[in-house]
């Protein structure tokens, strides 16, 4: 596969057309029906979610949100591939794959509303968190990769990072160091075309993302990112190159993110409504959907019975989630270390002698 | 005169030096098109073209890196970072280059570049969005930092900045982009650089501030007059050089110092303060010079942000405490 | 015990951990083959294996970025900055990562890493290699800065870093790398961190001072002893957590205070130190405490560096001044 | 010839054989007999400074110092090609390319002396000082390129680094912003195969550094860097490139560092004698004077009489640079602003103080 979509050719992964027909039977992913059908679900409880966050935004119920609505494939059909000793070396946009590894909506809630229990993730392992300054996440990921191979612990490391994210150092210097190591990792960038308002001609010159690879001697591929098949086939053969102590692989997965890049966002400002509409009729869920049905898998009842089903159990959560404990003056100084320095323990018994003050006044 | 809140009269005064100087650039990421994420680069693009107000990739080390090499072909790089928070990427070229390219040349190059950059915390972002870091740059030798708390104070300040010759970090108080507005002259006008300001004449005790907490600082100031508390409040306008006269006469004069910053305490500007009050003004002290900084921890999410900030109550629990010493 | 020089007494302690422990790695460029440049961890690849005692490829944020990661998978990296004047490619690292994961993950994974580098001045390098940039470290929030002073100190911290949880920043001054030797026991043993040591009693004043110009602060403790000034001599050993009992007992005794630092004076330790004087020691206070700091300039290259230094005598002369005062 | 030499071929652009035979007539560089001397008389000039000036460390009359004995040909063969308007962008290994550019061996002398007067170069333009943080340099030139690019001033940026400095994120950050404005910079990496003590292969999994073009869009190509000719080619045909507009080249020039890495450096702890004995053989020097006495431009006597001649006119500059006034207080002060802050003001009154005290006593 990584011959015959070397990257210099120019030529995308694509499995599934955008009206759900199988194109390219050759790199058909071993995966079951059931399995499909699992991730079929998984994509369209994430974009439940997800829609639901952005609206409990809009309401006022929690803070600046970063939506993924258009990209369930690139990030489920890559993340579905992880299994209990992977890793997950995310940005912030792979919901899905969070959503994969255990992380729940209370947890992704919590961070969006502000508060750093929302990176515990009590439900999930080898999962780290959000990452905010872009493409740092991606040496973690090589780290990570030496760690699992110099301990001889299964495992295959998944980082994430956005088009916009290819452009910054760490992301050189994370493939560079993984493919010197051989390490276990595959790099999975969303290219969903943006950073924020820069499009990607004007972020980088290489006619695409997955010919970067060559510059670390690994493997690339572009794959049509609103395709399950295609971004779940390429990663499993990108976790067989690694299981077969090739090391790493890059996958770019093409995107688009159909909503804006935070609920702040006004994408009106760079891009148009024509634009929005060519990726609307590229949707994934869309797409794998007509799969489905056509396949006789799915029907369109069992989808409406199913978004209902997800809309509630997911407003129940919210719900739920609102009731979270409020955040302690503790809960500023507590985990920066592992034991409180003097320094702190004083800075925090000066802001309670004040705020006996400022009882004592009122 | 136009009634300006901070976005405004900062876009006021990139637009009237791109207007008068060729050589002024404006450019970092979403800076061009979109006008930046806070929109203060907004409409500059249509106005100076896309090769004097552009996005760049993203990178930050690109974008300063780039603005030395920029500043050696005699241009004045405009670079604006998304966040201070960001900055780290770039704060090698910052500390290895844009400070010390006129120093290691002899003054062959000079660094004409400002380096703008939204810092501070206050409008419930999530993390990297809300430090303080001003002292990583005061401490460096070879740049200059301004901050400016008000949007007169911007505007004249960010013109001065860009016709300096040397490196000045800019960073603007995020939360007070558009918490107040003000007479801001529609020409050119220029604050100096290295002067503060006595906002406020008092005689029982010196507050300086400088950014956001200047807000906190101004309230408090009230507060403090209903108690009976006369406060010299000092707005420092810039960081680094530090107007020590300004701040030593008034510290000689009231015999206390209250410092209020809002980044981490540890070796801050705070600590800087302390140290001028007992360099200049030793045998007027009646009172500790105290800093208000922030706490030596992450700035807590949203949630948890409350707790950080300083407050005008706060300011005025420590000037009561000083005052009554 | 044996007669070992720092350089010696740091290999030590590498060699120890990594013979005690496999979770221990040390890396860094040409820190494995080559044994670094200054041959601190020479023969450890040969004795512990290129896995775990390795060379980097050239890049500053990949030898720390993948420190972090590595921490999450259990190990305890050791990571060999070649020159501090280089951390800053991997500075967006260290402050936004290494100082903020375990708080960001609520403590689920602790960054037990150590970073050493070679900091400060005084060997007639060319530029970049002379910076003694302590401060930068310090105001971080998250992280530990240990500096030793002397061959002994140096072994028992780097173990204690080693062994420590948290990410600790570990500078080693290289201009004592092989100024003298000391008895230093062959096996473990360990110094605190966060704990200063007083070096000398005395009566008169206290100094306080850490790194290299600990060298310098002790011969001027004998110069100050033969014009009659009683010095009390403190080595910090640990930047931060800063031992504030120690130093504030002290200057209480003394009612003086010196500090002797050799970055930039801005913001740095120094006025730190003067502010933990007026905080736990107004009253006690005979003198201005004071700083002794570099100037706020580019280290000069080698021909100039002699300007830049402080030596014994000019410790003494500050001495002098403070205790006429 | 970027075509022909595509980096994904893995094949090298060589000219001038080590026997000094030109092997490719196809891609001869058009420069006159007259230049080829020249140039050949400088990379002899270089030497002769290089030489010396590691045996006056030795004498304890200079600092560390990094040589570059070996690298004659890959830095003057593509520096040779600058012209006044262009700007050189070194790393600190093109002594060649200084002298080109007016730079002196006073100027060298000053640097790694130990005087920021060594970074003054009275007699170049458009010659940026030596950069010591690896690649970072490489920004720079991106930065410069856009400068002349935006001003429609003539002249193309000539950076330099080595094959380490490829790791660096500025490396990546450099290369993608030029390659996205398009602007005229030439990458030159002087590959000695060596970052230190690292090899080439530790320090990255590609096949050849030529390669990591395709990740920027630019062309790319590897070159012998022992030959003048392969060099110089290269060199004009990128500068040809830009002119056309078509922005950024990156040239690898493959060559061996004869030397150590500085004088403080000991080679014999990571690589062997017959190593180095091999590079001798390929030496850039050698080549070129055969090619040269073969086509009777030039004698061994020719050189002989040269090479004295050289060795006479550095001793007598060297013996003249020692006179070098002495370095002052306010050097120290005096350049860091444009105008002196009253900080450092009083700082330098301060030492002044002292002084005086410590004279009084003495
Ligand atoms: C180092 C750094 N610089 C700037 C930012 C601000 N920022 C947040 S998202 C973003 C764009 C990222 O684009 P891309 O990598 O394509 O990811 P996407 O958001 O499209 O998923 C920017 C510039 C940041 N978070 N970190
Ligand atoms: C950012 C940075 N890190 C580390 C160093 C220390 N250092 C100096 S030269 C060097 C190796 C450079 O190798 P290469 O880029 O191949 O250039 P060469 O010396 O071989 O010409 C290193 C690691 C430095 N100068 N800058
Ligand atoms: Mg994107
Ligand atoms: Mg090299």
């Amino acid at each position: 596969m990584f011959t015959k979509y070397h990257p210099t050719k120019g030529e995308m992964l694509q499995i599934l057309s955008p009206e759900g027909k199988i194109i390219n039977t050759k790199f058909q992913p071993e995966i079951s029906t059931e399995k499909v059908l699992q991730a079929y679900k998984l994509m369209v409880y994430t974009r439940t979610v997800d829609l639901k966050t952005v609206s409990y935004q809009r309401q006022g119920r929690m803070y600046t949100y970063a939506p993924n609505f258009g990209q369930e494939a690139s990030m489920i059909g890559t993340g579905f591939h992880m299994n209990q000793e992977d890793w997950l070396v995310p940005s912030y946009r792979e919901m899905g794959a969070f959503f994969h590894r255990g992380v729940t909506p209370t947890d992704i809630w919590l961070y969006w509303g502000g508060h750093e229990d929302g990176a515990k993730f009590p439900k999930a392992t080898n999962t780290l968190p959000i990452s905010v300054p872009i493409a740092s996440q991606i040496i973690h990921a090589a780290g990570i990769g030496y760690g699992l191979k110099l301990q001889k612990q299964k495992g295959i490391v998944y980082t994430y990072f956005g088009d916009g994210g290819t452009s910054e150092g760490d992301f050189h210097a994370g493939l560079n160091f993984a493919s010197v190591w051989k390490a276990p990792v595959i790099f999975i960038c969303q290219n969903n075309q943006y950073a924020i308002s820069l499009r990607q001609e004007k972020q980088m010159a290489s006619s695409n993302i997955a010919i970067k690879s060559l510059a670390y001697g690994m493997p690339g591929i572009q794959v049509d990112g609103n395709d399950f098949f295609a971004c779940y086939s390429a990663t499993q053969k990108a976790a067989q190159h690694i299981e077969e102590g090739k090391g790493p692989v890059l996958i770019e997965a093409l995107t688009y993110r159909r909503g804006a890049h935070t609920t702040a966002d006004d994408p009106s400002r760079y891009r148009s409504k024509e634009e929005e509409k060519i990726w609307e009729e590229k949707d994934p869920i869309l797409r794998l959907k007509r799969y489905l049905v056509a396949q006789k898998l799915w029907s369109e009842e069992d989808d409406t019975k199913l978004t209902q089903q997800y809309e509630e159990e997911v407003e129940a959560e919210f719900l739920e989630y609102e009731k979270y404990p409020p955040y302690e003056l503790n809960d500023v100084f507590q985990y920066l270390y592992n034991t409180m320095p003097d320094d702190l323990v004083k800075q925090k018994q000066e802001y309670e002698k004040y705020l006996a003050w400022k009882e004592s006044r009122s | 005169m136009t009634l300006m809140n901070m976005v405004q009269s900062i876009n006021s005064a990139l637009d009237i030096k791109l207007e008068e100087d060729p050589k002024v650039l404006s450019f970092g990421e979403d800076a061009g098109l979109e006008g930046g994420v806070f929109r203060v680069t907004e409409n500059l693009q249509k106005k100076h073209g896309e090769e004097r107000v552009f996005d760049t990739p993203l990178s930050e080390a690109g974008i300063i890196g780039s603005a030395v090499g920029m500043c050696m072909t005699g241009l004045r790089p405009v670079a604006e970072i998304q966040f201070s928070g960001f900055v780290y990427p770039a704060y090698d070229h910052i500390i290895s280059h844009a400070a010390r390219m006129h120093n290691r040349t002899r003054g062959r190059y000079d660094m004409s570049m400002v380096i703008r950059m939204p810092y501070g915390g206050g409008i419930k972002a999530i993390e990297h969005h809300s430090e303080s870091m001003e002292t990583l740059f005061a401490h460096v030798p070879g740049l200059k930092v301004v901050i400016p708390s008000t949007p007169y104070d911007a505007k004249g300040l960010l013109i001065s900045s860009i016709e300096s010759d040397d490196p000045i970090i800019y960073m603007e108080p995020k939360r007070l982009y558009r918490a107040m507005k003000q007479e801001v002259p529609d020409g050119k006008f220029q604050i100096d650089i290295g002067k503060a300001k006595i906002v406020q004449e008092g005689s029982d005790i010196t507050v300086v501030s400088y950014g956001a907490m200047m807000k906190e600082a101004r309230e408090a100031a009230i507060l403090a007059q209903k108690e009976g508390y006369s406060v010299e409040l000092i707005d420092l306008r810039t960081i680094y050089p530090l107007d020590r006269k300004t701040v030593a006469e008034s510290i000689r004069k009231t015999g206390r110092l209250l410092s209020v910053t809002e980044g981490p305490s540890f070796s801050g500007i705070g600590s800087e303060l302390v140290t001028l009050a007992n360099e200049e003004a030793f045998l007027s002290l009646e009172a500790p010079p105290t800093r208000l900084a922030g706490f030596d921890t992450i700035v807590p999410l949203p949630k948890g942000e409350h707790f950080y900030f300083h407050t005008a109550d706060r300011i005025l629990y420590e000037v009561e405490k000083l005052v009554k010493y």
